[in-house]
């Protein structure tokens, strides 16, 4: 017996789960950050599973758009640290509930 | 069956052009490498030439061309292309070596100058633009190259930008030429109309072989006489002389490079280049352009010369007489000897950049100063750059048998002695020989001989690199000789193709030989009479008469402020321009102003109906908008915390809502 | 496709991930994030996209988790340790959660089995992505190269 | 006879497996895996041992010395007694260190060195794994050390142990960059990511007698030259250690380390070396294939560990020949130099594909080359960096 489509969808739903809980429950900016990245790896697996189980194997779609998503993910995490490093420069802080000041 | 050296003629002028891109791109800074990178893209191109020279050798009249489409507009393929011919291999050769020459003089020149690299890229821009013209088979390619040319001597003439009178010159010289340059592309435009190509050689069917020529019919005189427009603007012709002895200006090397040896001659090149619209349906050798060329530059030889005697400044008695004796090219041209014409083109490429360099050799020892009145017996305190100065002296005044200028301006009198129109441009030129030794005499007396005056006193040798290349030069000039003389008239034969060559001591002495040293010795020898007390006197302070000035005041003043003939410009055509500009500019304020005004009236008036309709009727409901907005703002602001997990979750919480909106409608 | 390997891969996946979601230690965290990318990798060399995998191992191993553990470091006189835990933010995810395996479990077309597929070679992707996907890979190009402009000029000192 | 010995190895491989013929398919394949895995740590394990104490003995002459020499037959059993010595110390674990972090650093700096080795062909048909991007994973598994570098400099808990990681961690990833890109152009000369394809490539011989090995173009010398000296840098070796520099920060990211656990460490730095040596031989200096036509009877795996022992001596060398390198020096040199010089190696390449890969191709690529690197050493201008030093003291 092989795992079916659904399990891994159900993995990569429970992955995403976690990544949204991470960005949504810790104070650190840097959680927040590895939480969407963990979203993002769920969706990619979504991808390359979808790919895997679609009846046209030979079009790598899946695989093209989980590369394409890896590399702006990449580049999303450097622009997001490099962001994280400048807000701490400023207010000595990581933590993101301290930094609201675009309140209305 | 083009030889590899035809295919990639364009690597001529493409090779000074590249190194002077480089040489922008370096920092200021690098003046070492700036002037290597100059010196060596000359050297290519020298060599370079010298293989394209090798192939028309070989061949007596080899002529081959490469041409390809630049463009298409439309169905007419818009063709260029470059041509290597006996005239073109000449002149690369000449270009290239007298000006590897400039480019060391300059070295030398230039050291101090904190523009040096700036000075090197416009040089090597000049120098690919020149070769360029040269090499072009298409009116369109050698107008691109010639405007490129007219850039880097309006670029080098205004080289010392924070001189008003450098500015103003640079200025004078552009334009004066680009009003020759408007008759030369009306010109271009013209021939494009009639024969729909511009390519001069094209296996038949180009402009400048029989069938393009049929096509053209009689409007050939005017098309020959509009390019000739271009070619009175770059060659300093009359009426539009006027700019060249401004262009002094420069710095002295660019005076010999551009204004005596290379770019003033392209006028006369062109004039040869397109030889075959000129003397399209000519009757024994006569047709109306041509006569107009004569004229034109039997003018302007006689006039620049008469100029020239009542100079003061070393440079300014250099460039009239290049001025003069591009006048002689013309009307050696204009007479039919167009090998004549180009033989003391090439000669008097190397002598005048001789002159030139050897009168920059001159103000750098005096401290840059420009006045021969200032200077004298400099002979003893630069022997180097005064030999080379007389080599220079005698080639330019034409003293017959060791020097080049003496054979080929004897060729010009004799081309134009047999001129069957008219016997007066001859006796003119004679005049012109004249006056030309005179001129000459009087600036060597001025500047080498007599007693050491104000400037010359701290006067010092140049350094080596500046005296090789005179040294250089000078040996040219007098080896020239050898090719030249009726006896082996080696490059006569070598520009018509002649194939029958052959050494015969017998026509080494012809009847014109003896005019032309009898009218030398006159001139030298007037000269030396005139002006021999004129170096001794007023030791320690400017020779302060001259004796054409005190024998004949009024004259000289004439010839001094250049017979009037930049205030008669300013006179007749810049006062013109200022009226016709203020007409514009009472137009502008007044008719068209008013038209505008009245139309602005009328939309006042129709603005002040709307304000009207705007205050009491929109106003109002949109003030009712607007504050029940803010009330909202106030509101939804307050769900706007500022905290990103907030939002964050509130995306959760909407993509929730979305899938189940989705698992219910489905 | 081996079931048992999906189960293993599945439950240190999934462990890994939750670790880096609630550990308190930071450093910790990032360390756990980092294996459950090698997980992740994992996942796709059972699903036959080998290079994805590898990409993904070589990004995020080599290149994010350094990233993120170099920025811990240099913000470390903030707090180390991150206590304070927010439990809407739980309440939300597990709703998610729900939500996803509600509609994942109803979907019926969903439990295929894997068909056969030939091996996605290197050769192959590199083909697709130099002719399909040129422009969408010339884009990637350009935002990454922004990104590590944006990324440096963020980080630069600024001068006194 | 030759072609026997050639494929003594594989035969036996076979011989052993041919036991459990009987056997399901996975646990064939298991037990292929679980061969392949303990014929490589047995050969680069000894190779180890062998390499520390020839380093030490070369080292030794260099510095007109005599090495070890008492344990053993010339001091050749000098590294069992280094291991007995190294296993019965006392493994300290300081008291405010991150203990988990602690320990793992090391088991995950060895594990990934040793699996960088699975994918390289050390003779015909001898590939451990054959992967189809196994270059990609070579890099793949190789970033990771970093992390491991890290997790030991952070594990610690002291200051040496984090400056030593962050220099380590600075280095290895600018020069990660002219690494890999100095493997483009032979992956794209090649147009595979296999080594076997790679190796297979640089068979036979141009012009009857010089070996097709990517090392003999100029692009590919380059690229040698600069994956030679970013490997180096890799595996902060001299001129390279300023993350391990004794007279600087003690040992680096293993100041903290003891007994085995820094055996471990010393032992992942040698089989890095042997990896990225083995990697090298294989893109550039031909695999497994013998130099001349006609000792091609020497089976090809003794040619694989002659031209990597090769390798292996001017690292040593070079540790015996170059003095230290500063910190600035070395970024300096990754950033201006070695990568603009890894992308021209890229641009050789493909000049030299489309001049027909012959001698015109080999001329133009040589130009290209020479191109830059001139402009490169007239821009960098490294005699004006080299001015006077200059001293700043505390103030």
């Amino acid at each position: 017996m092989s795992p079916t489509l659904q399990l891994f969808l159900i993995v990569s739903a429970a992955l995403f789960c976690i990544g949204l809980l991470a960005a949504l429950s810790r104070r650190h900016a840097i959680f927040i950050l590895i939480g969407i990245e963990m979203m993002l790896a769920g969706a990619n697996l979504n991808f390359i599973a979808f790919w895997r189980f679609s009846s046209e194997p030979h079009q790598p779609t899946g695989v093209m758009i989980a590369i394409f998503s890896i590399a702006i993910a990449a580049a999303e995490a450097a622009v997001g640290l490099a962001l994280v490093i400048s807000v701490y420069r400023h207010y000595r802080t990581t933590n993101v509930d301290q930094l609201d000041q675009l309140k209305g | 069956m083009n030889s590899g050296i035809v295919t990639n003629l364009w690597l001529i002028p493409a090779i000074p052009l590249a190194a002077s891109l480089a040489i922008l791109s370096l920092a200021n800074s690098r003046r070492k490498s700036a002037a290597a990178l100059a010196v060596i893209g000359q050297v290519a191109a020298l060599t370079l030439s010298i293989v394209a020279f090798l192939p028309t050798l070989e061949t007596p009249g080899f002529r081959a061309s490469q041409n390809f489409t630049w463009f298409t507009f439309g169905e007419q393929p818009l063709r260029i292309g470059w041509v290597l011919d006996p005239l073109a291999a000449a002149m690369l050769l000449m270009i290239a070596l007298v000006g590897l020459c400039i480019f060391v003089f300059s070295v030398g020149y230039m050291a101090d100058d904190k523009n040096f690299t700036r000075f090197f890229a416009y040089l090597s821009f000049f120098s690919g633009a020149m070769l360029g013209v040269v090499i072009a088979n298409s009116l369109l390619l050698l107008f691109v190259f010639w405007e490129l040319v007219g850039l880097a001597s309006y670029l080098l003439i205004g080289f010392w930008i924070e001189r008003p009178s450098a500015a103003a010159a640079a200025k004078k010289a552009f334009i004066t030429t680009r009003i020759g340059d408007m008759g030369f592309f009306l010109g271009i435009l013209w021939l494009y109309g009639h024969s729909g190509t511009l390519l001069f050689y094209d296996h038949g069917s180009g402009c400048l072989e029989s069938a393009g020529l049929a096509m053209l019919g009689t409007s050939a005189t005017f098309i020959a006489l509009l390019i000739f427009c271009g070619a009175v603007g770059k060659s300093g012709q009359f009426p539009l002389h006027v700019w060249l002895p401004d262009a002094m200006e420069g710095p002295t090397p660019v005076s010999a490079l551009i204004h005596a040896a290379t770019m003033v001659a392209a006028g006369v090149f062109l004039v040869a280049r397109v030889y075959p619209l000129f003397s399209l349906g000519a009757i024994n050798g006569v047709t109306p352009s041509l006569t107009v060329v004569v004229w034109i530059g039997v003018t302007t030889a006689l006039m620049a010369a008469l100029i020239a005697i009542a100079q003061a400044d070393i440079k300014r008695i250099l460039a009239y007489s290049t001025v003069s004796q591009l006048g002689l090219m013309m009307v050696s041209l204009g007479v039919g000897g167009v090998a004549a014409g180009i033989m003391h083109l090439l000669a008097h490429g190397f002598f005048k950049a001789l002159l030139f360099l050897g009168a920059g050799s001159v103000i750098h020892g005096c401290h840059h100063e420009q006045d021969i009145r200032k200077m004298g017996s400099l002979r003893r305190l630069m022997p180097a750059t005064f030999l080379t100065y007389a080599v220079g002296m005698m080639a330019l005044s034409g003293v017959p048998l060791f020097f080049s200028g003496g054979w080929t301006k004897e060729e010009i009198l004799h081309a134009t002695a047999h001129w069957p129109k008219s016997q007066v441009p001859y006796y003119l030129i004679l005049a012109g020989v004249i006056l030309t030794a005179l001129y000459m005499t009087r600036q060597i007396i001025y500047v080498f001989f007599g007693k050491p005056r104000a400037a010359s006193e701290h006067a010092h040798e140049s350094p080596r690199v500046m005296t090789m290349p005179l040294i250089a030069l000078a040996f040219c000039a007098i080896f020239f000789t050898v090719v030249l003389t009726p006896a082996w008239p080696w490059l006569h034969a070598y520009l018509t193709g002649d194939p029958a060559l052959h050494f015969d001591s017998g026509r080494l002495i012809q009847p014109v030989f003896f005019v032309s040293l009898v009218l030398v010795t006159a001139g030298i020898g007037l000269g030396v009479l005139m002006y021999r007390r004129a170096g001794l006197q007023n030791q320690h302070r400017p020779a302060k008469t001259d004796p054409l000035e005190y024998a004949q005041p009024t004259l000289f003043h004439f010839l001094e402020n250049k017979m009037w003939l930049d205030e008669l410009y300013d006179r007749t055509v810049v006062a013109f321009a200022v009226v016709s500009s203020r007409v514009s500019d009472w137009m502008d304020r007044y008719f068209w102003d008013g038209l505008v005004r009245a139309f602005g009236g009328l939309g006042q008036l129709l603005g002040i109906f709307t304000t009207d309709l705007d205050e009491r009727g929109i106003s109002a409901g949109v003030d009712e908008t607007t504050i029940g907005t803010r009330r909202i703002g106030r509101v939804v602001s307050g769900w706007h915390s500022g905290q990103i997990q907030t939002y964050l979750g509130a995306v959760a919480i909407g993509m929730l809502a979305l899938l189940l909106l989705y698992a219910w409608l489905a | 496709m081996n079931s048992v390997a999906f189960i293993v891969i599945a439950i240190f996946t999934l462990a890994a991930g939750l670790a880096a979601a609630t550990l308190q230690k930071l450093m910790h965290a990032a360390l756990s994030f980092a294996v459950t990318f090698v997980g992740i990798a994992a996942f796709f060399f059972l699903l036959g996209a080998e290079f994805v995998g590898l990409v993904q191992v070589f990004v995020y191993i080599g290149a994010v988790a350094v990233l993120i553990v170099f920025t811990i470091l240099l913000t470390r006189r903030d707090v180390e340790k991150d206590r304070m835990f927010n439990w809407s933010g739980v309440v939300i995810a597990i709703a998610v959660f729900g939500g996803l395996i509600w509609a994942i479990l109803k979907t019926q077309s969903l439990s295929v089995a894997a068909p056969e597929i030939p091996a996605l070679t290197v050769k192959r992707i590199g083909e697709v992505l130099m002719t399909n996907y040129v422009w969408p890979l010339q884009c990637v190009g350009l935002l990454l190269t922004a990104a590590l402009v944006g990324a440096l000029i963020l980080v630069m000192e600024e001068k006194q | 006879m030759s072609a026997s010995l050639d494929q003594i190895f594989v035969s036996g491989k076979q011989w052993l497996l041919s036991w459990l013929a009987s056997a399901p398919e996975w646990v064939i394949q298991i037990a292929s895996s679980f061969i392949n895995i303990f014929a490589l740590l047995g050969v680069f394990l000894t190779l180890f041992a062998l390499m520390s104490v020839l380093e030490r003995k070369i080292l030794g002459r260099i510095q007109n010395r005599y090495g070890p020499n008492r344990v053993g037959p010339f001091g050749l059993f000098q590294p069992i007694a280094d291991g007995i010595k190294m296993l019965i110390k006392e493994d300290i674990v300081p008291a405010r260190a991150d203990k988990i972090v602690h320990f793992l650093a090391p088991v995950l700096i060895a594990a990934t060195a040793i699996l960088a080795l699975g994918i390289i062909p050390y003779g015909r048909d001898m590939t451990p794994f054959t992967i189809d991007g196994g270059i990609l994973f070579f890099f793949a598994v190789g970033s990771t050390t970093e992390l491991a570098v890290f997790m030991a400099g952070w594990g610690s808990n002291n200051k040496f142990s984090m400056l030593g990681a962050m220099r380590a961690i600075a280095q290895m990833i600018s020069y990660e960059l002219p690494l890999i890109i100095t493997v483009l152009p032979v992956v794209m000369v090649v147009g595979s990511l296999m080594p076997n394809t790679i190796v297979a490539a640089q068979g036979g011989y141009a012009l009857g007698f010089v070996p097709r090995w990517f090392v003999f173009t100029p692009w590919g010398a380059t690229a040698f030259i600069l994956f030679f000296v970013s490997g180096l840098v890799e595996s902060n070796r001299t001129p390279f250690d300023v993350p391990e520099g004794e007279s600087e920060i003690v040992a680096g990211h293993m100041t903290e380390y003891s007994g085995f656990k820094y055996a471990t460490f010393f032992m992942a730095e040698y089989i890095g070396m042997f990896a990225i040596t083995g990697l090298a031989t294989t893109l550039f200096l031909g695999g497994w294939h013998a130099p001349i036509r006609m000792l091609e009877f020497i089976p090809s795996y003794v040619w694989f560990f002659a031209k990597l022992s090769t390798l292996l001596l001017v690292y040593v060398w070079l540790r015996g020949t170059l003095p230290r390198t500063r910190v600035d020096q070395i970024m300096n040199f990754a950033w201006k130099f070695m990568l603009p010089m890894a992308f021209t190696c890229i641009v050789a390449a493909a000049v030299w594909h489309y001049a027909g890969r012959g001698p015109a191709g080999w001329l133009w690529s040589l130009a290209v080359i020479a191109a830059v690197y001139f402009t490169l050493s007239i821009l960098l201008d490294t005699r004006r960096k080299f001015a006077p030093r200059t001293y700043r003291f505390a103030e």
